[in-house]
């Protein structure tokens, strides 16, 4: 059974390779508009997944829909440890990460509802929620496939560092996983790479304790102590507490920083939670209303509210308008999306292929992008400065 | 009574298996939530009580490593089944089940057979997506040395996968989520048995043969009320298995009809719905009266939004236009 | 003196990535022993002297993962080369490389296209066995989304290869450990690019159409060389690639010779060689004399013994046989 | 660079998870004609291997071929410390394996040759090696997919102690694998399950320093200490001498023991160097003839020998003759192989499919077992002793 035990829940617990650096620990309280931001954007998670659950019932959703409430400080908490320009990539879990980066609430309904207006124009789905302009890799729907992705898309920013001399921005990828990926062979090869060839990805395993109804003792050896699956790769490792935004903060804040110093890639045990089922269909029979209610009581949403409120960050007129707005604006995304048109027939063949041919018109990007054509550049530059 | 029985499409497939472990104790089900959860879709519901533990095993998210177990399990003599959640999630898979398991014989010089069922969800299950909407029967059928079997009805389902867990090479069976709840009329207590490669006529007609398997068998059934009101009477077979394949059955009745329309849910490029047309092209090749003419899923990733999802997959309608072409009645 | 220059088809293959790599620094080779090893098959040989290791890079035997890394980096803008030392180790890759890299696009609605190029040997090595003799044209080619090129000669292997860099879609590129000591003519200097879709005809002829790509190109000439003896003159057409597939070229030939053979070396079943005599079958239906005739690898795995190997594969004396058989001249 | 460093050479280096029973150590020598057959066999494996690199020479063995020379005493001492009845399963550098199992030098030397009375009657070829009465399950192509098919022998040889009730067999498996399989996510997935499951299975890693032409430490991360990996798994792990058939077979005997005992697998690092090139066409530029010849210079078969004279279990004229009986063992299963004719085309149709139908005729036993028809039964007994 998962149970959120006192040893764990503040724990920054660490392994490290010999002769790495002291890892510059700071706990320093974020500024209030900071602080107010990350309530927000968990309270925007939180109500989103719970209009998404809604529509999902009222058939306005198909597919799958795997919601994340309970996690919201993970996705908050680590993006904020990371700069815009930081790729990163998720499983199919991704709602929260994709508002957590920036996507905005309409385009991300709008996709749920698989309308022409949503990130990929309906054509993805909940699963894959891609976000360009804010170094959103998706969304992936095998558990375990985004790992190399992630591998590749930190190998890339390596890549323009070295070779390509297009400046030092020395990103870093956040690779997030489910503990259901830790039984994938593919996480295995993508960490070896990644230890081998010093890259800058920082695997997240989001470790809630269950992959669908198998928890993570039944499911993986060593459960107990998962930083013991990195150190067979000799990549840094360490537990983070995930059901606390501010502690998740700092703890991630510090591996990204070293990644991003040194090259080198970390493994993170993030410790938290579903409150939910893992897809809509799911009954849960496989925990207790027990632990449940354990885990609920120590709501990541809650204790930062608790948290501003007692450091005198806001007032809890202030957090009632908060939510109210946040409310609204999920009641805006559903509206516009629930107005968004289908796409029209013949997107069934476009974005195939880049280059037109035969039954394939070629690509566009979508609305929220503008729409216009696709032009097969890429974010890469020809360092001649010409156009390839 | 039992006669009329109806069960669901699920239920047939776990009498099958069930039926199947209480005869012979070298049958295990092996597979993701199979046991605790009582399968992702309720078809091993129940099995776990039954069998317990030691044979009715959850796995960890390992395809790879569970497919591979089986089919070193099945070398040293039992007969698993593996459940795939879904067939799309078999690619991880794919060099197990096509590259141990279809040659295992072949290479040990018939020392090693590899008596394995691997089956799951294959196809669109309703707005899955890109990644998990596979028909890899367009990809699997290529390779020799496995068996395919796709059933279309709950009969089916039950007589089919008591054929292969009984059969002494690996199997690919391939199920359809969309078709789990559908009921169908399986009696009780009688051993059947459906052998592979003999199709069904699930319609007789005489003006075009309608030749598919799976899912869109019930597509082209529609279609063929929905032709008969308009005067073009179909002939409509149910290959249930893909290899072996059933082109006798097909070529029969296209001398009959002298046109025929293969449906084929997976993408046309190079899937078994070219390779049956090319058959009867070749078999039928002074009978046809048009080319064959032929309905697949469109050459396009899948999509989420509904209505590009419908629009991506065989139906009823496409099937009509195709019969209609194919009769010259467009 | 660059006009008669004569070059190893590997020599081809790398002159294309080198000057590729020159013009474009995001370009970049990773694979298994493709750096220090200079390749297992020396298709990179001194391209680590020139371009460094960090665009010459060796991996560790780990197909999923370093087919993974080039999608993420080419989602990224990076154009990354993949080599497989065969093609059939790629089975262990095949969720990455089926589905990640050919679906990306359509998953994220326009925004992320995968410019990797796949490359490696395919096919009969000479004695390989089962598990390392894959023609995975019969299965990949199913898959929308990607591009697949299968050149014949070094020149079109350079030029394709040039063209399949520059693409800005997934390109299967599937080499021949049997053609790569080929030598050819491949001018100096001169850009090359061949374009996708496009067949090449490589022996003109009236009495009937032999459609083939690859390695079997060859077989197809030494065949048609034997006919024409026999006063059967066919014309050979080398597709050059199967996805787009130039079917227009086939169909123009077909109308002209009334017959049409097809060659293909992957297994006969759910193949890009069922799908092209299909598609003949379907634009040429009042055009053919006869039905499309097709010469495969025999239906079953792979086999190690010299001899049974021979019987395995397509060949010239096969192909003069179907060619007979399908002018009536059997 | 691999050296043969006195540190690591008799070095039992175990890792065992908490609570695990102490290891019986027992190092009594084995009586004089165990060591006669140990010294034998090596020497048969030896002389085999390079008389099949001369019948590649001379274009009578196709394909790759992988020869063993340096590596006898892996698969020499690691079967001496299993029971017959005990499965094996190796990848493609399996001739050695084949013949320490008890495979005759005909069956397997016409199989390299292609002919009919090869142990796969000519159709499975150098990498494929099956032989079922000896137990031995193959020789495998692909790198890393051996490890979940031994996952699954010994998985097979519980259920049927377990459920089938067919008597306490205990078989342990040896799964073995290459260094470079360490980097396939097959063998992590089946590590894991493995772990959970309580299979006895021994993963041993023929460590030889390299895959192909890469050196262990440019593929595989943590290669100073290979057992790091295993313990993410919770699994047993040990280093164990490779270049001496007694330190294997006593570090092997314990470990197998324990396999069995307990049901639990193992992860053995056995240090070990290939004298050859990888396959037949390898010229061995990534390594120095230094290098070599330190590791020449400490050969398994002369090290036995000597022990054996040192200790008066033979005389040199003993040894003497041992070889010419052993050259003669191979030169008769080289006339043999080439005496054995082709498989017969209609061998092309067979063993695809046990079942006959269309084209194929079904399947029979290899001449080695006796060529009749095969009977779909295989190895496992009904319980009822129904014939199903
Ligand atoms: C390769 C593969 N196998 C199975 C599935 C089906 N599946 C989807 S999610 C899931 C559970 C994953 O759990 P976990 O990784 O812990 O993520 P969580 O749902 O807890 O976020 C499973 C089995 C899949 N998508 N891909
Ligand atoms: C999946 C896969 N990738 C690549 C190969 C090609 N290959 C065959 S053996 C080999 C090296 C393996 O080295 P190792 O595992 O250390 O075994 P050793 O040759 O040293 O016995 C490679 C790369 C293969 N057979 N399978
Ligand atoms: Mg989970
Ligand atoms: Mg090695």
């Amino acid at each position: 059974m998962s149970t959120p035990s006192t040893d764990t829940r503040r724990l920054f617990d660490v392994h490290r390779g010999a002769g790495a650096p002291r890892l510059a620990s700071d706990r320093t309280p974020p500024p209030p508009a900071t602080l107010k931001k990350w309530l927000r954007d968990m309270m925007l998670i939180r109500e989103f997944e719970l209009r998404c659950m809604q529509a999902y019932q009222d058939k306005k959703i198909g597919g799958f829909c795997h919601v994340y409430i309970g996690q919201e400080a993970v996705a908050v908490g680590c993006v904020a440890a990371t700069k815009p320009e930081d790729p990163l990539v998720t499983a199919y879990r991704d709602h929260g990460h994709a508002l957590a980066r920036g996507m905005t609430a309409r385009a991300c309904m709008a996709e749920m509802f698989g309308r022409i207006d949503g990130c990929a124009k309906g054509k993805g789905g909940s699963m894959h929620m891609f976000d360009k302009p804010n170094n959103m890799f998706g969304g992936h729907g095998i558990v375990g496939a985004q790992t190399p992705l992630g591998l590749g898309l930190a190998f890339a920013t390596k890549y323009e560092d070295e070779v390509m001399q297009n400046g030092r921005n020395k990103r870093v990828t956040l690779c997030f996983l489910g503990d259901g990926a830790l039984n994938q062979g593919a996480l295995h090869e993508a960490m070896n790479l990644a230890g081998l060839m010093d890259i800058p990805v920082v695997f997240v395993v989001e470790n809630n304790g269950y992959s669908m109804g198998t928890s993570i003792h039944r499911g993986t050896t060593m459960a107990h102590d998962l930083k013991s699956k990195a150190i067979g790769y000799g990549i840094d490792a360490a537990v983070v507490e995930g059901m606390d935004v501010l502690e998740c903060y700092w703890g991630m804040k510090q591996v990204v920083d070293d990644a991003r110093e040194r090259s080198r890639p970390w493994f993170i045990d993030l410790r938290c939670y579903r409150y939910k089922g893992h897809s809509m269909s799911d009954p849960r029979k496989y925990r207790t209303r027990d632990e449940e209610e354990a885990w609920e009581s120590d709501d990541p949403i809650g204790k930062l509210e608790r948290y501003m409120l007692e450091n005198g960050v806001v007032t809890e007129s202030e957090t009632k308008d908060m939510w109210k707005d946040v409310k609204a604006e999920v009641r805006d995304c559903v509206a516009f999306a629930d107005a968004s048109p289908m796409p029209e027939a013949g997107e069934l063949y476009t974005d195939v292929y880049m280059e037109p041919w035969g039954p394939y018109p070629g690509s566009s990007r979508p609305t929220f992008m503008g729409g216009a054509p696709n032009t097969p550049s890429f974010t890469a530059i020809d360092p001649k400065g010409e156009v390839l | 009574m039992s006669a009329l029985r109806e069960i669901e499409f699920r239920d047939a497939l776990r009498e099958a298996m069930t039926e199947e472990m209480r005869r012979d104790q070298r049958v295990f089900l092996l597979g993701e939530e199979v046991a605790h959860y009582n399968g992702a879709y309720k078809v091993s519901k129940g099995m776990l009580d039954e069998f317990g533990p030691r044979r009715i095993i959850d796995t960890p998210i390992s395809e790879s490593g569970f497919a591979g177990l089986a089919i070193g399990a099945a070398m040293q003599g039992l007969r698993p089944i593996v459940e795939f959640m879904s067939w799309s999630f078999s690619l991880v898979a794919a060099d197990p089940i096509l590259n141990n398991a279809p040659k295992m014989l072949y290479m040990s010089g018939g020392q090693f057979g590899c008596p394995v069922v691997f089956r799951g969800n294959d196809g669109a299950g309703g707005q899955l997506g890109s990644t998990h909407s596979w028909c890899v029967e367009g990809m699997y059928s290529n390779v020799p040395g496995l068996k395919m079997a796709i059933p279309a009805t709950p009969d089916d389902a039950k007589g089919l996968l008591k054929t292969a867990i009984r059969d002494d090479d690996p199997v690919f069976f391939l199920e359809s989520e969309r078709m789990l709840g559908m009921k169908g009329h399986v009696p009780e207590g009688e051993e059947i048995l459906v052998p592979f490669g003999q199709g069904r006529i699930r319609r007789a007609g005489a003006d075009c043969t309608i030749a598919t398997w799976g899912r869109p068998v019930h597509f082209a059934l529609e279609a063929a009320e929905a032709l008969a009101k308009e005067g073009i009477d179909c002939e409509v077979i149910d290959l249930r298995t893909i290899r072996p394949l059933d082109i006798g059955s097909v070529v029969r009745s296209v001398k009959k009809t002298s046109t025929c329309v293969v449906v084929d849910q997976s993408w046309s490029f190079g899937s078994p719905g070219s390779e049956l047309a090319a058959q009867v092209h070749k078999h039928c090749f002074d009978d046809l009266d048009n080319f064959v003419h032929r309905v697949h899923t469109a050459d396009v990733p899948a999509p989420y939004a509904y209505n590009l999802e419908q629009e991506y997959l065989p139906n009823a309608r496409k099937i009509c236009e195709a019969v209609r072409a194919a009769t010259y009645n467009a």
